[in-house]
């Protein structure tokens, strides 16, 4: 009889490739809330996660850097703005900036709460507003990757259609007409909401890169689409969709490779 | 008599100017003056309390001693007409039930041994008036009490539910009342990181004047971070973290008048608290910080009576005795008399016992998170708890008989006489009942508007406004039957969490419709994949002063208690939700259940409903 | 097109966490002149024609019962903007 | 205490779903007359001593850097408030 439930894939199954060679950094601001989620992310995707504090300058030497989500101070003011001028994001605006001048400039991720900070700090074009419909929304969410050149999208196929949660109430991207259409001819659209429009983005952007393609911000939440039993829905079964795992393996194979 | 010293040094807040004008009742100003009269009836006692008060005393209590004694007192904190019922819960217990139960009821939290060193602890709480006057708010700061009193037991909270009860859909306080109590609700649990797995939405008219918030959280712990709220090792220190105290939850004014026995005006206070996520968020965290590097002694969450729950809760539960110094406590308004900062609701506050040793570490965490602290005193062996203000003694009480051996009353309660005829007033007595639907059209028909009914229907246009996926760990939530949340990330070990209540079975028979609602919880755990362990519950029934409400409580408390002992769970803690009425008409009897059961690898766990990816498996329909 | 410009904010007896916030971070920006923040809101109403008395009335009405939240917040003004503000 | 009012508005080419949903809302008040509604920000900073010209240079930096996103919003001014405001 086959009536077996479906089962949640094992936390220590680790993946083909170990890199323990990537050291990539969680940044905790006060009210951050998935910097748990990322690391084991991170830990998943074949990486070694590295705790990083806002109130610290330093980077401690990673090889990258993610901004998880989060209510960073209770998301006053507006979100993001004021985990904006924490010490470490001095630090991280030069290393990742458009002043850098080396060749391999830090890769800097932010999703959600760190997307909005990345915005504010303008290192990412536009901004976020509250939701067209005003509320918290929480639910599965199809994306397409349509950049696939950056060091977090490199082992995603071109226009791949993936799965993951999006919740969050300021995540209506906005951006001027002209930067709106600057951002599109570039390509530097990563991630594109598929289906109903969930917050009223200007042309659905969901996630976004700089001109060197190493900062990306996005609004779903890739760290939790990383284990079968806890994500989102997939065609496999309830809460299997692991799609967002590819984000971490990515930038860890990227890493290793010394590639952009 | 003293003035407020100066205005504190401001955390960022303006300070408001009125300039502090009263006068202090001390100790010895009480043994001089027995005759001053003092508005004992204004804060909600009645003359015998009052009178007690003085027998305990030995001389009239001073304006800070009546403060402190009327909130505790005051039903919801001293559980003056439940207390005679509830004992049933302690009372009838099996060897199997005491089992893996680490600590019970009494404490903030219940807690229970979910094996391999790991340990769980949950409560479910009201909130209903506060989300009735300002629905956000209410419901915002309804979740972050009952989120400290899981922090105050050494856990890390990991999850939040919500069972509300609301007037009927279509009636505009609804449309006032529901949005709100949502958003607030996700505003607060979103914001904390609290994945929400489950609740119940339930539209009645009953409800109208009088919706229900109630609110779960549960946390989980290894068992050496265990604390308790007591103070004991003398000489220890006492400090009071996290926001600063204003003159939230003291209402009016009445307390202010008692101390001030000179005209001065009486400012301002709020009507209601506002609630701030992102302090709360702070104290979780630095609180599992001084958990884990063991720098606290014992610790209270600061919830319905503040601070002076706080002090006399941990002096007797600990070594006896307490000396603190109310002008430390840092203030949000500067205006404050002694009596409204014992009685301050403030939220995102909580007291902590630190031996000196740990001071420096302490002061070292909190500037890590940048929370505020202040230190207030020490523990002393004198089993008094005393007060000071600017050096002078304004309360100096046995602190049991503020915290603990408060008024029991056994109140009145009768079957009301309506009861028969409301359980002969059947269904099919009624015209309704002579029509019942007979052909596959007409029943088809039935179950559409069965289905469409708003307590049928689809809740996620609710439930999509909170975040099930913080964390990482949410095995199952809406729309299953059963929250679950995996704890141990190695091992799979889980918990699930169901909560259920049905007041219109409770009000045909609340015996049964207790007993129903502890069923339901613990058959939707079981159908999940966990085994039950533990349960708590949130009575919400009208006034104890009516015979006919104070037998409904009276039944459910005894049916509840049959059916745990039945079933082997034990009730490890709750709340108790009195006065639920308007205008003379109570709500229908509610208690809401919550069942907490053990997964040994949540990978086992199984949903409710229909599968899309289960095409061709067989439906079994089992029981009666 | 005219404009009517309403002003609430949070009642001073009432915990403000978003100004307490920003009070907190304005060091960050070397900015420590100021003992406090308190964050309100303002609305910009847009009248087709003229401001009469009534149109003021609708506009306090608004404000009253829409636009703040009495048990939490005051409406500090309703008035006409004049032209154009600017820093 | 001497307070400094800043006061920030979304930019008019950005949308604004509350003031929309409020605009919306206006007429189930019977209130017809008003063709659109936009909401932003009111601070009040609060300021130990005198506001001179340096305080109300600080105060435009912090309205300009932290209280705005100049990608999304304007400033609208930076003034000491009059005593006392009333609606
Ligand atoms: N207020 C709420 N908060 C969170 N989850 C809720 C709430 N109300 C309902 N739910 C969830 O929605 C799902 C469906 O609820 P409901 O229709 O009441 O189910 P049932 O009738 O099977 O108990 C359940 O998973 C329940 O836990």
């Amino acid at each position: 009889m086959s009536t077996e439930s479906p089962l949640i894939g094992s936390f220590s199954a680790s993946p083909a490739q170990q890199l323990d060679g990537a050291r990539i950094g969680v940044v905790t601001f006060p009210g951050t809330l998935d910097d748990r989620d990322a690391a084991r992310a991170v830990t998943l995707g074949g990486g070694t996660a590295v705790s990083l504090w806002h109130g610290d300058e330093s980077l401690h030497g990673v090889d990258a850097v993610i901004l998880p989500g989060g209510f960073s101070y209770g998301d006053y003011l507006r979100a993001g703005a004021l985990a904006r001028f924490a010490p470490v994001m001095n630090t991280l605006i030069k290393e990742a900036g458009a002043q850098q001048t080396s060749s391999s400039p830090l890769p800097v991720l932010g999703i959600c709460n760190g997307f909005q900070m990345l915005t504010e700090a303008h290192l990412l074009p536009g901004s976020m507003i509250n939701n067209d419909h005003l509320k918290f929304i929480c639910k599965d969410q199809v994306l397409r990757v349509e950049n696939t050149s950056t060091a977090w999208t490199a082992q995603f196929t071109a226009d791949e259609l993936i799965a993951v949660p999006m919740k969050n109430q300021e995540g209506q991207y906005v951006t001027s007409a002209q930067e709106l259409e600057q951002i599109e001819t570039e390509g530097r659209v990563v991630f594109r909401y598929v289906g109903d429009d969930p917050n009223g983005s200007r042309n659905r952007i969901a996630g976004v890169t700089n001109e060197r393609g190493n900062v990306v911000g996005l609004m779903p939440h890739p760290e939790h689409a990383v284990e079968a039993g806890y994500g989102p829905d997939d065609a496999t079964g309830m809460r299997n969709g692991t799609d967002g795992l590819t984000v971490f393996t990515s930038v860890v194979s990227s890493l290793a490779g010394g590639q952009q | 008599m003293t003035q407020n010293p100066a205005a504190q040094p401001g955390n960022g807040e303006p300070e408001l100017t009125d300039e502090p004008q009263f006068s202090i009742d001390t100790v010895d100003d009480a043994a001089a003056t027995p005759q001053t009269e003092l508005p004992w009836a204004e804060l909600g006692l009645k003359e015998n309390e009052y009178t007690s008060i003085g027998e305990i005393l030995g001389r009239r209590p001073t304006a800070a001693e009546l403060a402190m004694y009327s909130v505790m007192w005051a039903e919801h904190c001293s559980y003056k007409s439940s207390k005679v019922h509830l004992r049933q819960f302690g009372d009838k217990v099996t060897d199997r039930m005491k089992q893996d139960l680490m600590v019970g009821i009494g404490e903030n939290a219940g807690v229970t041994d979910l094996g391999d060193g790991w340990a769980v602890t949950f409560k479910i709480e009201s909130h209903n008036s506060p989300s009735f006057v300002e629905p956000y708010q209410g419901a915002a700061t309804g979740i972050g009490g009952i989120v400290r009193d899981i922090i105050s037991m050494g856990a890390r909270p990991v999850a939040v539910m919500d069972p509300l009860r609301f007037g009927d859909i279509d009636h505009a306080d609804t449309h006032r009342v529901l949005p709100g109590v949502v958003s607030g609700i996700g505003g607060y649990g979103n914001s904390l990181g609290l994945p929400n797995i489950g609740g119940e939405v339930v539209f009645d008219s009953a409800y109208q004047g009088n919706p229900l918030v109630n609110a779960l959280a549960v946390g989980v712990m290894r068992h050496e971070d265990l604390r308790l709220a007591n103070a004991s090792g003398v000489g220890n220190r006492v400090v009071l973290f996290g926001a600063r105290t204003g003159g939230d939850g003291i209402g009016g004014a009445s307390i202010l008048s008692s101390e001030s026995f000179d005209e001065s005006k009486p400012s301002k206070r709020p009507a209601v608290q506002v609630g701030d996520p992102f302090a709360e968020k702070v104290l979780i965290e630095s609180c599992l910080e001084l958990f884990h590097n063991e720098l606290v002694e014992g610790i209270q969450d600061l919830g319905a009576a503040g601070i002076s729950c706080a002090t006399s809760e941990l002096a007797s539960n600990g070594e006896g005795g307490m000396h603190v110094e109310l002008t430390n406590v840092l203030l949000r308004d500067p205006t404050l008399t002694p009596g409204e900062i014992l009685m301050s609701e403030s939220q995102e506050r909580m007291m902590a016992v630190v031996t000196p040793e740990n001071a420096a570490a302490f002061e070292a965490v909190m500037s890590r998170w940048n929370v505020e602290y202040s230190w207030l005193g020490e523990v002393t062996d004198t089993e008094r708890l005393v007060i000071d203000w600017d050096g002078e003694t304004i309360v100096d009480v046995d602190p049991r008989t503020v915290a603990h051996d408060g008024p029991v009353y056994e109140r009145p309660y009768q079957r009301p006489s309506a009861q028969d005829a409301l359980q002969a007033d059947s269904f099919r007595a009624s015209a309704g009942g002579e029509n019942l639907p007979a052909t596959a059209e007409d029943l088809g028909a039935a179950v559409v508007e069965l289905m469409s009914s708003p307590n049928m229907a689809d809740k996620s246009w609710i439930t999509n406004q909170f975040d099930r996926f913080v964390g990482g760990n949410t095995a199952l939530s809406q729309p299953d039957d059963a929250g679950v949340i995996r704890v141990d990330e190695e091992s799979g070990l889980g918990v699930g969490l169901s909560t259920d209540g049905n007041s219109r079975y409770t009000y045909l028979d609340p015996y049964a419709g207790a007993q129903l609602a502890l069923a339901e919880s613990y058959r939707n755990v079981a159908t999940s994949g966990a085994v039950p362990m533990a349960v708590s519950d949130c009575l919400n029934f009208g006034s104890p002063e009516d015979p006919d409400v104070m037998w409904q409580f009276s039944e459910a408390v005894r049916g509840l208690s049959d059916a745990c002992q039945q079933l082997e769970v034990p009730v490890t803690g709750g709340n108790v939700s009195l006065y639920n009425q308007t205008a003379g008409q109570p709500i229908p009897p509610t208690p809401i259940v919550a069942v907490m059961g053990r997964f040994d690898d949540v990978s086992r766990r199984t949903p409710s409903g229909f599968q899309r990816w289960a095409d061709g498996q067989a439906i079994y329909l089992l029981g009666t | 097109m005219p404009t009517i410009v309403v002003e609430v904010m949070p009642k001073p007896e009432i915990l403000d966490p978003q100004g307490k916030a920003i009070a907190n971070a304005l060091p960050h920006l070397g900015l420590t002149g100021f003992t406090g923040v308190r964050q309100g809101k303002r609305f910009e109403l847009t009248v087709e024609g003229e401001v009469t008395e009534e149109v003021l009335d609708s506009a306090r009405k608004a404000a009253a019962e829409m636009l703040s939240n009495p048990v939490i917040e005051d409406v500090v003004s309703v008035a006409v903007a004049e032209d154009q503000q600017t820093a």
